[in-house]
């Protein structure tokens, strides 16, 4: 078995046992006196990097062997295995798989080594690095997984790594509600997922239920069913990846340290649901509706999200629809059956929007948590290395050529041009030209203009090395990345899609070069145009607006929080207080309530009988005999 | 054997030898023939016959008799005190019942009924210094003289119809006649008003809770179990003399039962008194026990089911009434239910006692109140007669409230009373010894 | 015909004298009325060739238990203040009736069930006092046997609840 | 004309029952009883000429006996409750109740 | 000697219990005792759990004859269906005897006596046994609801006495007419469910037997709207017993369904399989809805506990290999998470003599350990993969969408309900700024941290690595739905799955 590498079970279980170490001393010694932040620190990276190292050798090797059998197992034993399912603990590096592992465990473990710095002096400190291993041993599952099982794991223990990050600071209580707020929405869409599995093991997954088998059976479904699948399973991308109706969390998620916010709520738990879409291609490719589905909400959450973004004072609020609209980017990309293009978006989302996170990190940290983007200003000057840093991921993020973003981003409005979806193509466009507007809103009002907090200001200085760097590193990611997937027209030959092509089921559609090149000179012509409107407005330093109308009601988020509250939250709550006050008592409750009142009538009522007066017992005795009589008389002839 | 052993009891005057005497006729019935058989055939001419069911139902009622002789020593001391003359008229009791059970002729059943009805009687109202008791004689007089002129008028009827009061006789006149005759109809129907009376079946079942609340707490547990031996027995044998009389009856037996189960558990539900509770759950076990009777199957008689219930449930009540006898105090003075809050916590193994025979007469595994219902619902439903089974099933959960209600009252409530009691060992080690036999029976239900 | 004649005579004294029986407040009259009924029902028997029982009905019963009766009524010297107010007696007594109508009716039809034959003529030792006697001591020893019981338990429970009690101990 | 003696016997009967439902006084309750054992009686004798077997006077004779000994009894219980209340109304001995 | 293990397992702790009763010992060495006793029977079960070779038939048989008339033997015997039942019995008693301030002899010989008959009732192959040891082991939860309960303690424990009792009463009836429609069949008495089994049930009295046996076991599950009797009974009773009834007897009941009314009543269950796991789910979503409006934490656990038992007795109305084997197996896990949850919620109350949620807060800071073992059974009973309760969950799930469509996707969303009160508890009592009341909370000591360790770390295991107990109990689940179907295949319509998606698709 040359597929067959021991070592693949090996990538997410160091993470693991990185947190399982961290965690116990940090229980141990909860109460007394912690370990140094040292230890913490070094035991912390160690994992992701050795991770590291292994994705990289996965890499290689998978790099060595032939096209089209690209892929190494390793099941490592029986998970269970009832009747016709076998679910084994497996795990395949494929090129899909080997492409997100590395980036994740290489985002991973430079955000792990900025948190060294981000951290230090929170008394939690062991408590946050251990639950930053177990999450990146989740993803690692998640992205390993060899069935949607196992990947399943994973997927799960990215939401509760997830929901214990945001609710880090669990003494405030708007923390916890937002983990609580995650952890639930995300729920809801592993129920689709969950449903989604139970209906395709019954559908294919009798000969086997990993994704190889599966490949090799989804030419026996029906498009019904497969339908079925396909949008259950998408309601489990909409729930990890924030798309309507499900996307809410994700902005709420900004409550945890900004490093949780880089690592998973940006560049890497958030994409799971592009990464399973694409995962499934040999299913979505049967069935074009749901791909349609998935490309429309993609495209909408794209739209919705970046108009939510223009109105934010939060910096990392702001950051955060931004991801929200580049995961919509991503779901139509995937949507249109441009499976590569999302994952390739996926990819270099990852490097910009990490080293945003990181950047706007640094910012947070040197003004000492503040966060409203009116409070700033003017930062170029005391933070150069991070001021350049985010310039960079900005560009990228606007989609401006030749960093990463531009390239991925014009790959997928492109498929979807080419796919003949010229509704979303043109949406896109469009929200290409809000992003840039908003990102460098983000831009010019935190490091142009005139600081309008002096006194934060003054005190502001650039992260030390171990923030820093990482920093860079992501910036070189977010500038050069794109050069990895260089489409035809600049020369390139698309070599990360080749790369994917055997994990995917895709086609390719050919359009004129014209078309091509006209299209990327009007979505470059409207993100120049987003960010000159940006420049005007706010390089010289606005003031905070008062939003009124369209405006407030964009930065209210449409009040969809509110809308979900009363929809959802408030009527769940009251049926359970009036089934728990009124129904359980007066409905459920009535045949006790109801034979016990009987019983106890009954019991009284049946005592007025027992007089005390012989005759009247006499009488008893007559009227009984006298009743049997008749009935017996009937019965005489 | 029986008289023998009741000719003698003029001689004697201590309760002693009296229970020696019981213990002899338990032994001697327990080793008598096994085999059916005619009692003095000749002379008797066939108006005892003696079999395992009759052995069976004998060993009850001789057992009754002496737990309630020997719960009477204890009695007697916290009471007006006896005399001599209440054990022979126990003895009285005990040798009606005992021929009441071996008897096959009618007129010879309700001689052995009478004798049995009037020593029971004198029990009833043998404290007479009390009101309460002299009430419950005369209510249980007057009913009772009043039943006994229907059994009179039945058996009169029957004599008319078959032509003879002889069970063999009858069963022959109406294998070649019909058990439909008139005549059959109107006497057998008398004659079982007289029984139900006797067993206080509903409707005739008024009496029983007033007459056992004022009598005597021994004399109650008398009453409440050999009493419904003997009656029982008699029924059955009557009843399954032909299998067309039975065949003819069971539609009635079904109501009968019907209304009893369900008239016992509403009068018990009310009640506050713990006697008169278990007098009225006494007519819920008569309708379990009429239950078994509409499902014998004449083919194969041989009430085993009938003598294990009737044992089952006389352990029970037997042993309950002993605790009562004796935590009851001085004059009867403990008998409702709220004078027995929290015994658990004074007297915590009489507490024990009777919550396991509280359980046994609910029905609740192991003890032998469930082996005892268990038989009875499969002896209905063999018979055919789910809807019987199913009804005496919910009875029996309408009357767990009742039982529960006096363990509650024990255990979970505190004490307000010290429960002082006399000295005397005897209802004490009575009510321990039917722990011992409520187990012994459940654990090894010996079926004859 | 004269035996007819009198069983009607008889019956309608017996049946008036349970009328009065159940009609008449005070018990003396009542037990009076009995009597009245006692000795028609030991005319009946006699019609109907029962000898011995006729004999044992009018010096059993009418003479020895009635006088019982009537003497424990006046050795109580019952008077008319003491007795119960049953004002309401005739509207029970209509009550009862009414209540047992079916069972009069249910026994009448099995009453009517019976062939009517025509009375038979005896031999005359029937009913005597020694074919009875040789009935009973023959087939039904044992009942006689037990009833000297019965008569001792009702011996012994008179002495009981109503006799002087000497206290044992 | 055995019927007549035996609806002769059922109206007794019936006469009897009567007298113990509606009456309160003890005694004549008693008697209703006797009488109704009288009825019975009557059954027996009419039934014992019908089939002309003797047994039936037997039994008659039997029931005599009883109804003597009931009788015994039931008027001892009628001194007993006339020293306890002076009277004989069975609604006056009505505390066991409910 | 090994022979007789299941004989010992049941008596050992009855006999133990009613010497506790009974000797004048003091509590504390009741106390050692009762741990003793229970210690010997897990290391029993322990080693009968190892020695299951996991054929699909009974194991450790026992037989003798007990009343010959009736054809009632003494009979035990365990297969895969009982094994992990009987396994979590004799895991979890030891547990009680452990945490917690010592209590009255009293209360130590009713677990003594209450585990032993539990263990009977699971080892019992044999219907009136089982009759017997079912209804036995309810009276030391009612002495100890009753005596030791909180301040409802009397309506509670009367409610759920009167309750279970008139079930069971029920089932005695459909029981003696199972028995008897054996002998009318083949002429021979048999209580024996091997023998029962043959049985072929049809008509009217079929049915109502059928619906007397689910009655009582749905009583005791409980199943929806048999359940009223839970939250009183859970939130009034002694955190120890609350623990049993949740952890151990609402698993009998599902337990007995499978055993006992499935391979007698085949085609009936196969009729009313729809209606009954609709029950399940509608019970889980009801019970589930209810959690979240509670104030007091162990009443919460009791609405969920409820909850969960609605998709248990779900798994076990789907008729296919996954649900049951999923039931089967959540039956452990389940037990664990919950009955866990529950001693951790007595734990609380007797540091802080209060359960009131919006008393508490903070507590993750106090007790990190204490916290962190909780979540951990948390997760376990929302179902988070790589807990014990994920497997069985995701495989009721599995089964319900093959069973029926609609079913399946109603029975997930407990997923998300279990979920909601779950979190919001956990983020009122141990997140959030610490109160009054938990400064006083102190983490756990060395014992109980070294008693409560194996469980959570059971959880995980049995997360992780569930083939050892799947493969154990798979072969005898395999067998009673291949027994199932055979008898029944005219009944159950072949929903299979792409007609069902249809169907959705349409709705």
């Amino acid at each position: 078995m040359e597929h067959t590498v021991s070592y693949l079970g090996l990538i997410p279980l160091f993470p693991l046992l990185g947190a399982l170490i961290l965690g116990v001393m940090h229980i141990s010694t909860c109460t007394g006196k912690p370990f140094s932040e040292k230890l913490y620190g070094v035991l912390g990276c160690i994992g992701p990097v050795i991770s590291f190292i292994y994705a990289l050798i996965v890499y290689f090797q998978l790099k060595g062997m032939p096209a089209d059998s690209r892929f190494l197992i390793h099941d490592a034993f029986t998970w269970f295995s009832v009747g016709d399912l076998h679910i084994t603990m497996g795990f395949l590096a494929d090129p899909l798989s080997s492409l997100m592992l590395v980036f994740v465990t290489f985002i991973g473990s430079l955000i792990h080594i900025y948190s060294v710095g981000y951290m230090s002096g929170d008394e939690n400190f062991g408590k946050f690095f251990s639950y930053m291993n177990l999450f990146l041993g989740s993803m690692l599952i998640l992205v390993l997984g060899s069935g949607p099982v196992v990947m399943f794991v994973g997927w799960e223990g990215v939401g509760l790594c997830s929901y214990l990050l945001i609710s880090f600071y669990c003494k405030d209580t708007d923390n916890v509600l937002a983990g609580n707020k995650a952890f639930i929405v995300n729920r809801i869409g592993d129920l689709g997922f969950v449903l989604g599995m139970a209906f395709l093991f019954w559908a294919i997954g009798a000969s086997g239920f990993d994704y190889l088998s599966l490949r090799e059976n989804s030419h026996l479904l029906t498009p019904g069913i497969g339908l079925v699948v396909c949008l259950l399973l998408f309601v489990g991308a909409c729930g990890k990846s924030a798309q309507i109706p499900l996307y809410v969390w994700l902005p709420d998620a900004m409550a945890g340290p900004t490093p949780v916010s880089a690592l998973i709520h940006a560049a890497t738990m958030v994409t799971a649901g592009v990464y399973m879409v694409a995962r499934f291609s040999f299913i979505y490719a049967h069935v074009p509706v749901a791909g349609a589905v998935v490309a429309w909400i993609g495209i909408l959450t794209a739209l919705l999200a970046a108009i939510f973004g223009m109105f934010q004072h939060d910096i990392k609020k702001i950051l955060a629809y931004s991801t929200v609209s580049q995961l919509g980017y991503m779901f139509a990309g995937v949507g249109v059956a441009a499976y590569s293009a999302g994952i390739f978006h996926v990819f270099t989302h990852a490097f910009f929007k990490a080293l945003l996170f990181l950047g706007a990190g640094s910012v947070i940290y040197a003004l000492h948590h503040q966060q409203n983007i009116w409070k700033m200003g003017g930062l170029k000057e005391k933070m150069p290395k991070t001021y350049w840093s985010m310039l960079i991921g900005a560009l990228a993020l606007a989609g401006f050529p030749p960093f990463s973003g531009f390239f991925s981003k014009d790959e997928i409005l492109f498929s979807a041009l080419a796919s003949g979806h010229t509704g979303i193509w043109f949406i896109g466009v469009a929200v290409a030209g809000i992003t840039a507007y908003y990102t460098f809103r983000l831009i010019f009002v935190v490091f142009h203009g005139q600081p309008r907090d002096k006194k934060a200001f003054d005190h502001a200085e650039d992260a030390p090395a171990v923030m820093t760097i990482p920093l860079m590193v992501l910036a070189f990611g977010a500038l050069c990345a794109g050069f990895l997937n260089l489409p035809g027209i600049f020369g390139g030959n698309l070599n990360v899609s080749h790369w994917l092509a055997p994990s995917l089921v895709e086609h390719h559609p050919h359009t004129s070069l014209t078309v091509e090149l006209l299209a990327m000179a009007l979505t470059i012509a409207i993100i120049v145009t987003g960010i000159v409107i940006a420049y005007k407005k706010f390089a010289s330093g606005a003031e905070e607006p008062e939003y009124t109308g369209f405006a407030k009601f964009a930065y209210n988020k449409f009040y969809v929080d509110e809308l979900y509250n009363t929809v959802f939250v408030q009527p769940y709550k009251a049926i359970g207080s009036v089934i728990w006050k009124s129904l359980e008592p007066n409905v459920t409750d009535i045949h006790v309530k109801v034979s016990s009142w009987l019983y106890r009538k009954a019991g009284t009522g049946f005592k007025i009988f027992q007089v005390g007066y012989v005759r009247v017992y006499a009488v008893y005795m007559v009227i009984g005999l006298s009743i049997i009589s008749l009935l017996l008389s009937q019965s005489l002839n | 054997m029986l008289l023998s052993a009741f000719e003698k009891v003029k001689l004697e005057n201590a309760p002693f030898v009296s229970m020696g005497f019981f213990a002899a006729a338990f032994v001697m019935q327990l080793t008598a023939g096994n085999h059916e058989s005619a009692l003095y055939g000749s002379v008797f001419n066939g108006m005892f016959v003696s079999n395992s069911f009759t052995q069976a139902a004998g060993l009850v009622i001789i057992g009754c008799g002496f737990f309630t002789a020997m719960t009477c020593l204890t009695y007697f001391k916290q009471n007006n005190p006896c005399t001599m003359e209440f054990y022979s008229v126990l003895f009285f009791a005990t040798g009606g019942m005992l021929m009441l059970t071996l008897s096959r002729e009618l007129i010879t059943s309700f001689i052995s009924l009478e004798i049995m009805s009037l020593a029971i009687y004198i029990l009833v109202g043998y404290d007479r210094k009390r009101v309460t008791s002299t009430e419950a004689l005369l209510k249980y007089l007057l009913l009772g003289a009043f039943a006994g002129s229907f059994f009179v008028m039945g058996s009169a009827l029957v004599y008319g119809g078959a032509g003879s009061t002889k069970f063999a006789e009858i069963s022959s006149f109406i294998s070649t006649h019909s058990a439909g005759t008139p005549l059959l109809i109107g006497g057998a129907f008398f004659i079982f008003v007289a029984f139900l009376f006797k067993v206080a079946a509903f409707p005739f079942h008024a009496w029983v809770i007033d007459v056992y609340d004022g009598a005597a707490t021994p004399v109650t547990g008398f009453m409440a179990t050999a009493l419904k031996a003997a009656t029982f027995t008699v029924f059955a044998n009557f009843l399954a003399l032909n299998g067309a009389m039975q065949k003819e009856w069971i539609d009635f037996l079904f109501y009968i039962a019907l209304f009893t189960m369900f008239g016992g558990n509403l009068i018990a539900i009310g009640q506050s008194n713990i006697k008169r509770m278990l007098a009225a759950s006494g007519i819920v076990h008569s309708g379990y026990l009429l239950i078994a009777l509409v499902a014998i199957s004449t083919e194969s008689f041989s009430g085993s089911v009938i003598a294990y219930y009737l044992a089952a449930y006389s352990v029970g009540t037997l042993g309950i009434f002993a605790a009562l006898s004796y935590l009851g105090g001085k004059g009867e003075s403990r008998m409702s239910f709220d004078d027995f809050k929290g015994l658990a916590k004074v007297r915590p193994y009489s507490a024990a006692a009777i919550a396991v025979f509280l359980l046994s007469m609910a029905g609740i595994p192991p003890t032998a109140g469930f082996m005892g219902k268990f038989y009875i619902i499969t002896s209905a439903i063999s018979a055919n007669q789910m809807a019987l089974a199913v009804f005496g099933v919910i009875s029996s959960i309408l009357s767990m409230w009742y039982y529960l209600r006096l363990i509650i009252i024990m255990y979970f409530q505190e004490p307000e009373d010290t429960f002082e009691i006399e000295n005397s060992i005897f209802a004490p080690a009575c009510t321990f010894i039917l722990v011992f036999c409520v187990f012994a029976l459940g654990l090894y239900p010996i079926v004859i | 015909m004269f035996a007819e004649w009198l069983f009607a005579a008889f019956s309608i004294l017996a049946v008036l004298g349970g009328i009065g029986l159940v009609t008449f407040r005070h018990p003396m009259n009542s037990a009076m009325s009995l009597v009245v009924t006692m000795i028609s029902l030991a005319g009946l028997y006699a019609l109907l060739s029962a000898k011995l029982i006729f004999a044992i009905q009018l010096i059993v019963y009418a003479g020895a238990i009635m006088s019982l009766i009537i003497f424990i009524i006046m050795f109580l010297n019952v008077r008319t203040e003491d007795l119960p107010e049953e004002k309401g007696r005739f509207l029970y007594l209509f009550g009862g009736v009414v209540v047992l109508a079916p069972v009069f009716f249910f026994l009448k039809k099995i009453i009517q069930s019976i062939p009517a034959t025509k009375a038979t003529i005896l031999g005359d030792g029937f009913g005597g006092i020694k074919e009875v006697g040789l009935v009973l001591f023959k087939d039904w020893l044992l009942p006689f046997e037990i009833v000297s019981i019965l008569l001792l338990v009702a011996l012994v429970g008179a002495v009981v609840l109503a006799g002087k009690r000497r206290m044992s101990k | 004309m055995i019927q007549n003696y035996l609806i002769l016997s059922v109206i007794l009967f019936c006469i009897g029952i009567l007298g113990v439902v509606s009456r309160r006084n003890v005694l004549i309750v008693f008697m209703s009883i006797e009488l109704m054992l009288n009825a019975a009686n009557l059954a027996f004798i009419a039934f014992s000429r019908f089939h002309e077997s003797m047994d039936g006077h037997v039994l008659a004779l039997m029931v005599m006996a009883v109804a003597a000994a009931e009788a015994a009894l039931a008027l001892a219980v009628v001194i007993l409750l006339h020293k306890h209340k002076g009277k004989l109304d069975t609604d006056v001995f009505s505390l066991l109740k409910g | 000697m090994f022979q007789y293990v299941l004989s010992v397992m049941i008596f050992m702790p009855l006999l133990a219990g009613l010497f506790v009763l009974a000797a004048p010992i003091s509590k504390g060495i009741a106390r050692l005792a009762g741990f003793i006793v229970t210690g010997i029977i897990l290391l029993l079960g322990i080693e009968l759990f190892l020695g299951f070779s996991g054929s699909a038939g009974m194991e450790y048989v026992e037989s003798r004859v007990w009343i010959e008339s009736l054809g009632v033997n003494y009979s035990l015997g365990v297969d895969g269906i009982s094994l992990l039942v009987l396994f979590t019995c004799a895991l979890l008693f030891p547990l009680i005897f452990v945490v917690f301030s010592t209590r009255t002899k009293g209360f130590y010989a009713n677990l003594l006596i209450c585990q032993g008959a539990m263990i009977g009732a699971i080892c019992a192959t044999d219907l009136v046994l089982f009759y017997i040891f079912w209804e036995i082991m309810l009276l030391p939860i009612f002495f100890m609801i009753g005596l030791y309960g909180g301040p409802g303690r009397l309506a509670a424990t009367l409610k759920i006495t009167l309750y279970t009792i008139a079930g069971s009463l029920l089932m005695l009836a459909a029981l003696v007419y199972v028995g008897v429609a054996y002998h009318t069949q083949f002429g021979e008495w048999s209580f024996n469910i091997v023998q029962l089994a043959k049985l072929n049930l049809s008509g009217g009295y079929a049915v109502l037997a059928f619906v007397m046996f689910m009655l009582a076991f749905a009583i005791k599950i409980p199943l929806f709207p048999f359940h009223t009797w839970l939250p009183d009974a859970y939130t009034e009773a002694p955190t120890s017993t609350t623990f049993v009834l949740s952890a151990i007897m609402a698993k009998i009941g599902v337990y007995a369904v499978i055993r006992f009314v499935i391979p007698v009543f085949e085609i009936e269950f196969a009729r009313f399989a729809i209606l009954l796991s609709l029950a399940g789910v509608v019970g889980m979503m009801y019970c589930g809805l209810a959690a979240i409006a509670q104030k007091d934490i162990k009443r919460m656990l009791a609405f969920s506990s409820a909850s969960h038992m609605g998709v248990i007795a779900l798994g076990v109305f789907c008729m296919n290999v996954q649900a049951l084997t999923g039931s089967l197996f959540q039956i452990v896990a389940h037990a664990t998470s919950t009955g866990v949850l529950f001693l951790f919620v007595g734990l609380m109350e007797e540091k802080m003599q209060t359960r009131n949620i919006t008393d508490l807060g903070g507590i993750a800071y106090r007790a990190p350990i204490f916290a962190t073992f909780f979540a951990i059974a948390m997760l376990a009973s929302v179902g988070l993969p790589g807990t014990s309760g994920f497997i069985g969950e995701f495989l009721i799930i599995l089964g319900a969408v093959k069973f029926n469509a609609f079913i399946g996707i109603l029975s997930g969303t407990t997923l998300i309900i279990g979920v909601c009160y779950m979190l919001w508890m956990f983020q009122r009592v141990f997140f959030e700024k610490p109160k009054e009341l938990t400064e006083k909370f102190t983490d756990l000591n060395m014992t109980e941290v070294l008693t409560f360790l194996p469980v959570i770390l059971l959880i995980i295991f049995m997360g992780i690595f569930p083939q050892p107990f799947l493969k154990k109990i798979e072969p005898a689940a395999q067998k009673h739905i291949a027994e199932f179907s055979t008898v029944a295949p005219t009944v159950i319509v072949d929903t299979t799955v792409p007609s069902e998606g249809l169907n959705h698709q349409k709705n």
